[in-house]
């Protein structure tokens, strides 16, 4: 236990009362800190956005992208987890059957509402093939109205990479047979 | 502080008389750290009723709560005390793993007390910093805010977002933490206790700081308690109950630190309260790094926490338990429990009730601040109307968790 | 009867019960995925082990009948391992699915896996491929590697339906359920085979991708599609049908049901009458006024029109949306001028059969206390195909209780259904100058329909309730959007006199409504103090019992 | 310790006490209404609890579960003792759907009864001033009843002109409030 008054001081001291010392070594710190950020610029927090910007971290959650297998389609199979799993229910998806019968399923339309996401992650989290991440770094840029915000399935697969992960659907020894 | 007594002098009141006034102060006033409403019935300067009117914020958190699944109301949790969400977090993921019996890494539970630790920090320099801007020292107020930066950036490190962290799970957390953060930490805080350090020198010892503060916004140790005040309102009374004292969750009994409390129950004992917690978490984080354990960061319980990815891409087993686990949710098994947990402004409660499927049945929060604002008028009463701004302060009223 | 324990409670059963059924009923859940109580007994998926005193090996519950003093045991260590153990064999094969697998949420391997098994898989090896993705007809899609070989749907084929189409082929982990060769399912009970299937291997073309099991919401209700009645529960979710299941009821279809009848939902979310329509003597195309359609819709219905339009000239009457209050204004000026000029003779009744008993006995009450009609007919779909199994020729859910509402509204009034072909007679004949017809259509021929709508347009009101559109729609005076069997609550009487409660499931589709509360809207329009709802049958379950009303 | 307190209220009101339990870690009480002021001011005075803080009151709503429908649950604590206690009184719906009030005991349970009519509809007899907390006047229905829907609507709340503002903690005068500041209502000169 700490007694705070102890530690800190209770009554203010004469010299303290006088406003005069006090006052002058605050003065102290804020003109060192004038100097030294006019002058040298070394101890400046600040940045001068936006010219200069500031990386997010690695695991900064931003905007989501769709990833893609190797020919170029995308990775989704519209499985729902992430529809499921959103906390905001921003998340739109028309599942359709696909040509391929080894992909047999996908997402005719995928749809995310960013001004509705939360950016919590949990769809990532959620996603049982590696489709969905929030890994580009980037926020959601300003729109003039809310529809530019419902993002479409071609906007979140131009956001896109090719996935590393190996799928389910899809395995290295899934041969013909 | 002005007393009834010398606000007015009665001879002055025969050929001038007083006129009573009701002044609506908020919804949105400035000072007014979130959206309430005070109205002040003033006798000149002094106020003489005060009432408080809140709601403003209200969000529906414990409705939300009974249609979401257990691990969606993580991401609402962070919403409560929107300057600490970690602390919030953690009071909720402790509810059910103790409703559900999981027993959580010990790498987790450091990585818990950590994150909640810098979190306090950070609710605790926003209420000395907004307080110090409030009576008008700004560049404190920078400073503060500075000192806050370097430790919302290792939260955003850790958990990918600021403030919106949805970092912990039930069972863990979401990731370990990444490489030479524990270092960034230790770096981060030296930083930041320089900052506080000039804070300090800046405003603690300057007369119209103390003026303002020093018998101001006196609550008894009674009347405190009659309120159900905890946390850095109760200590200032000089009450040493802190939970992670009295009753040691995660792995606070492990570390070794103080309890400040204050004498007088004013805002400068709160003040100083406040400051010397930021000292005393910094103490418990440089404990907990020193300490910290290896190990999985969630528990290994299936029925709990997602399996790795690898597996859910490769084999059945792990990607029908991630599909159960998706879907259903955690299924919790039926019961009743409150937990509670020190949250940067006193007791932080959960009464959570479970039916055994994968969503709450009902999420309770008790918010410290929901009991200590009631008490409100009962501070001001009595003293200016400039009064109420550092007093106010000195709850540290969160509209997130005052409103749910 | 025989005692015996099972986890130590006390259980007696009817001597010939095997320990599944016997478990169930003290509140014991013996994992199963071939045993079903309908089909003979396989005892080959070997799920249902359990551990019985004094017998050396553990035994297949659902093989094992009960007997005096039996000792069972279904959570022992040994049964305990077992049970992982034929996890693991089934998942060893087991594709990595799920994410694409219509099952996942109703899915048997899962829901046991997290109960019985929760380890990860030890395999090295690849897994054995086989077909994927097979139309094997019927509605029904085979995919040969999700499947656990339970059999059920082979000894579906075998012993219910009695036409051997499925079969296993091959040997060891080659082995695959398949129908025979060149031979597509047939008949008219393949999806039965989908809900027997406990894993994704048989999935239900129509159902595929269409929606998550999980956000499927379910109401208990009556199959619409023929006087059988089957129980069925309407899955639905926001506000759109999307399959129906059969429910159990072992008086009237047992647990199953026919491809027809899970078919029979469609006309709920499609072609629907969303607006009540007034149809003014005016010359202009139908097409631009019907406005609120959903887009898709109106689209079609816009392309159909206009298609219409090349080929014949363009209607006389113009149709309108327009609002309740306006279109229930417009039916009662027309029907009181008819009542005021011919009097209540020279309206025409049609009841529906697919509506329920209440809005039935509503629109009977209306009509014959209040307008005086005397001629009521049958309604409802022409007869189809029936069989010996469950599918009946009527083609309707209520045809008795139409009858039954016209006997109460006819106490000393003699009222009597005639049929719907007396209808197109007596318009044609002049008889009738005014029609008030529940329902989409009437069961007549094409060539009888066509007459009637060209004799329609003499009429003086041809006030139609109903939930889709249709020709005799087009040729309403007034429209009036009617809800569907999904989404209201009531009763359907079926072929065998038995009442069966409707459940609501999804809420009423654009702006319609039950006819009950059409007509009495109407009767309020018109003057009348009228209230059809007096027994109140819709609001508690208590009336659900037969012979309540 | 907080086994004690149990064993103790079952001794000392007997039938008062419905049931007991433990779970998890919680110990519980189950109280008959009548007995539930008395037994907290018992709790609160005794020296062997010492049940200075009023920590929390909720309930949880059983709609179709179980009757009486609603369990008003009581946290209380003791700072000094380092224990705590659950209290639980079961109220049905409609007239029976009230709980004393525990406000005479320990003021900080004014808000969280208040929070509890609001948010349940669960009256609490006796308190000083139970209005509606954290809705707004004219809300219709308390939203966290089961009942209620999640996406439930309101009617719009007609503005506001003036209105006289009685103050909880000084009831005496009451004041015209409007935009602003707004002076007294009555003709007094204080």
């Amino acid at each position: 236990m700490i007694r705070v008054r102890e530690k800190y001081g209770d009554r203010m001291t004469a010299l303290e009362s006088s406003y005069l010392t006090e006052t002058l070594k605050g003065l102290s710190i804020t003109l060192r800190h004038f100097l030294e950020n006019t002058l040298t610029r070394k101890n400046t927090v600040t940045l001068n956005y936006p010219e200069e910007k500031k990386p997010y971290p690695e695991r900064f959650r931003g905007l989501h992208r769709l990833m893609k297998r190797d020919d170029g389609q995308v990775r989704c199979v519209a499985c729902m987890c992430c529809a499921t799993v959103c906390p905001a229910h921003c998340i739109k998806i028309e599942a359709g059957e696909h040509d391929d019968h080894r992909i047999e399923k996908f997402p005719i339309e995928f749809s995310i509402d960013w001004l509705r996401c939360v950016y919590c992650g949990l769809c990532v989290d959620a996603c049982p093939c590696d489709a969905i991440r929030m890994d580009t770094g980037e926020h959601p840029k300003p729109q003039i109205d809310r529809n530019g915000f419902l993002t479409t399935k071609i906007d979140l697969m131009k956001l896109g990479g090719p996935s590393v992960a190996v799928q389910g659907g899809v395995r290295p020894d899934n041969g013909e047979g | 502080m002005a007393t009834p007594e010398t606000a007015r002098d009665p001879l002055d009141v025969d050929d001038l008389p007083m006129e009573p006034m009701v002044l609506k102060m908020g919804p949105s006033h400035p000072t007014m750290h979130g959206v309430i409403e005070l109205t002040l019935r003033l006798d000149g300067e002094t106020v003489r009723a005060a009432d408080v009117e809140i709601g403003y914020l209200h969000r529906g958190f414990e409705k939300m709560g009974e249609v979401s699944t257990w691990n969606q109301v993580f991401a609402y949790a962070d919403r409560l005390n929107y300057n600490s969400p970690m602390l919030n977090e953690l009071g909720y993921a402790m509810a059910v793993e103790k409703l559900m019996g999981v027993d959580v890494p010990e790498r987790a539970q450091f990585l818990r007390v950590i994150a909640s630790e810098i979190s306090r920090i950070c609710d605790h320099l926003t209420c000395v910093g907004a307080g110090a801007m409030e009576l008008g020292a700004f560049t404190a107020f920078l400073y503060a805010v500075k000192a806050r930066e370097f430790l919302y950036e290792l939260l955003e490190k850790i958990s990918g977002h600021r403030l919106t962290v949805n970092y912990m799970r039930v069972g863990g957390v979401w990731l370990d933490m990444p490489d030479g953060w524990d270092g960034a930490v230790r770096q981060a805080l030296t930083d930041a206790a320089g900052v506080m350090r000039e804070f300090h020198k800046l405003v603690t010892r300057h007369r119209i700081f103390f003026d303002r503060m020093e018998g101001v916004g006196i609550i008894s140790q009674e009347d405190a308690l009659a309120w159900g005040f905890t946390g850095p309102c109760l200590r200032s009374t000089g009450i040493d109950y802190d939970i992670r004292k009295a009753h040691p969750y995660s792995c606070y009994d492990r570390f070794d630190f103080d309890i400040p409390v204050g004498d007088k129950g004013d805002n400068y004992d709160r003040y100083l309260i406040r400051l010397e917690e930021i000292e005393q978490s910094r103490r418990i984080i440089e404990q907990a790094f020193d300490r910290m354990p290896g190990g999985p960061v969630v528990s290994s319980d299936p029925r709990v926490a997602l399996p790795e990815k690898g597996p859910v891409y490769n084999t059945i087993e792990s990607m029908m338990n991630h599909f159960k686990l998706v879907y259903d949710g955690i299924r919790v098994p039926p019961g009743a429990v409150y937990s509670f947990s020190e949250a940067a402004n006193g007791e932080l409660g959960f009464y959570i009730v479970a039916d055994g499927t994968g969503k709450p049945y009902r999420v309770r929060v008790r918010g410290p601040v929901f009991a200590i604002m009631q008490a409100l008028p009962q501070m001001l009463i009595g003293g200016m109307i400039a009064d109420i701004v550092p007093t106010f302060d000195g709850i540290n009223m969160i509209a997130g968790e005052l409103d749910r | 009867m025989a005692k015996l324990t099972i986890n130590g409670k006390d259980v007696e059963a009817a001597a010939g019960t095997n320990l599944v059924e016997a478990a169930k009923q003290v509140g014991v859940e013996i994992p199963v995925f071939c045993y079903h109580p309908k089909l003979s007994i396989a005892a080959q998926c070997r799920m249902c082990l359990v551990e019985v005193e004094k017998m050396p090996k553990l035994v297949p519950a659902c093989q094992t009948p009960v007997a005096e003093g039996m000792v069972v045991k279904t959570d022992s260590e040994r049964v305990k391992t077992a049970q992982a153990g034929v996890m693991e064999f089934l998942l060893l094969n087991h594709p990595v699915d799920c994410p694409i697998c219509d099952q996942a949420g109703e899915c048997a391997l899962q829901d046991y896996y997290m109960v019985y098994d929760l380890t990860g898989s030890r395999s090295t090896v690849g897994k054995v491929h086989k077909p994927k993705v097979q139309d094997i007809g019927g509605g029904v899609v085979l995919d040969s590697e999700r499947c656990v070989m339970c059999s059920r749907c082979v000894r579906y084929f075998d012993e219910i339906t009695g036409d051997a189409q499925m079969g296993f082929f091959n040997r060891g982990d080659r082995v695959e359920v398949s129908i025979f060769p060149d031979s597509p399912l047939h008949g008219e009970y393949c999806g039965n085979v989908v809900d027997l299937c406990p894993v994704g291997a048989l999935t239900w073309k129509d159902f595929r991708f269409k929606c998550r099991v999980w956000f499927l919401e379910k109401a208990a209700s009556v199959c619409p599609g023929c006087a059988r009645g089957c129980n069925v529960t309407v899955e639905h979710n926001e506000g759109k049908v999307f399959r129906l299941k059969p429910r159990d009821n072992e008086a009237v279809n047992q647990c199953w049901m026919c491809d027809e009848g899970r078919a029979s939902y469609k006309f709920v979310n499609e072609g629907r009458l969303l607006d009540p329509v007034v149809r003014e003597e005016k010359k202009g195309v139908t097409t631009e006024t019907l406005s609120s359609q959903r887009s898709e819709e109106r689209k079609a219905y816009v392309k159909k029109e206009e298609a219409k339009a090349g080929s014949r000239e363009p209607h006389t009457r113009k149709a309108v949306v327009v609002t309740w209050e306006r279109a229930l204004a417009v039916a009662a000026e027309q029907l009181v001028k008819v009542v005021a000029t011919k009097g209540g003779a020279a309206i025409g009744v049609v009841l529906s059969p697919q509506a329920t008993l209440e809005d039935n006995r509503a629109v009977v009450r209306f009509a014959a206390d209040h307008l005086g009609v005397t001629a009521f007919y049958m309604g409802g779909r022409l007869d189809g195909e029936g069989d010996a199994f469950l599918r009946l020729a009527d083609k309707n859910p209520n045809r008795a209780g139409v009858l039954a509402a016209l006997e109460m509204g006819a106490v000393a009034r003699g009222l009597a259904a005639r049929t719907a072909d007396d209808v197109v007679a007596d318009v044609e004949s002049g008889k009738l100058s005014a029609l008030i017809v529940m329902g989409n259509n009437l069961p007549v021929s094409p060539d009888a329909r066509a007459r009637l709508v060209s004799a329609a347009a003499r009429l003086d009101a041809v006030i139609v309730m109903a939930s889709n559109r249709s020709e005799l729609v087009d040729a309403a005076t007034v429209a009036l959007p009617s809800a569907t069997f999904a989404e209201k609550e009531g009763t359907f009487v079926n072929a065998m006199g038995m009442h069966q409660k409707l459940r609501r499931g999804i809420a009423l589709v654009g702006r319609a409504l039950p006819e009950t509360q059409i007509v009495q809207k109407l009767a309020a329009k018109m003057g009348f103090d009228f209230r059809p709802a007096r027994e109140a049958s819709a609001a508690s379950p208590a009336t659900a019992a037969p012979g309540a009303h | 310790m907080s086994q004690a307190i149990l064993e103790r209220l079952k001794e000392r009101y007997e039938d008062g006490v419905v049931e007991t339990a433990t779970e998890r870690g919680d110990d519980c009480a189950v109280l008959k209404r009548e007995i539930l002021v008395d037994v907290c001011r018992f709790l609160k005075d005794d020296a062997d609890f010492a049940m200075n803080l009023f920590v929390d009151v909720t309930a949880v709503d059983w709609l179709d579960r179980r009757t009486p429908r609603f369990d008003v649950v009581f946290q209380l604590k003791s700072i000094t003792k380092r224990h705590r206690v659950t209290l639980k009184v079961r109220v049905d719906d409609g007239d029976d759907a009230w709980v004393p009030s525990v406000t005479g005991v320990w003021r900080g349970a004014d808000w969280f009864e208040r929070e509890l009519w609001d948010m349940f509809g669960v009256r609490v007899d006796g308190h000083p001033n139970l209005r509606r907390i954290l809705m707004w006047d004219g809300f219709e229905g308390h939203p966290l009843r089961k009942d209620y829907p999640v996406a439930g609507r309101q009617p719009l709340v007609p503005l506001r002109k003036s209105e006289v503002h009685v103050f909880e903690n000084n009831p005496v005068d009451p004041f015209v409030v409007g935009l602003g500041v707004v002076r007294e209502k009555s003709d007094g000169d204080a």
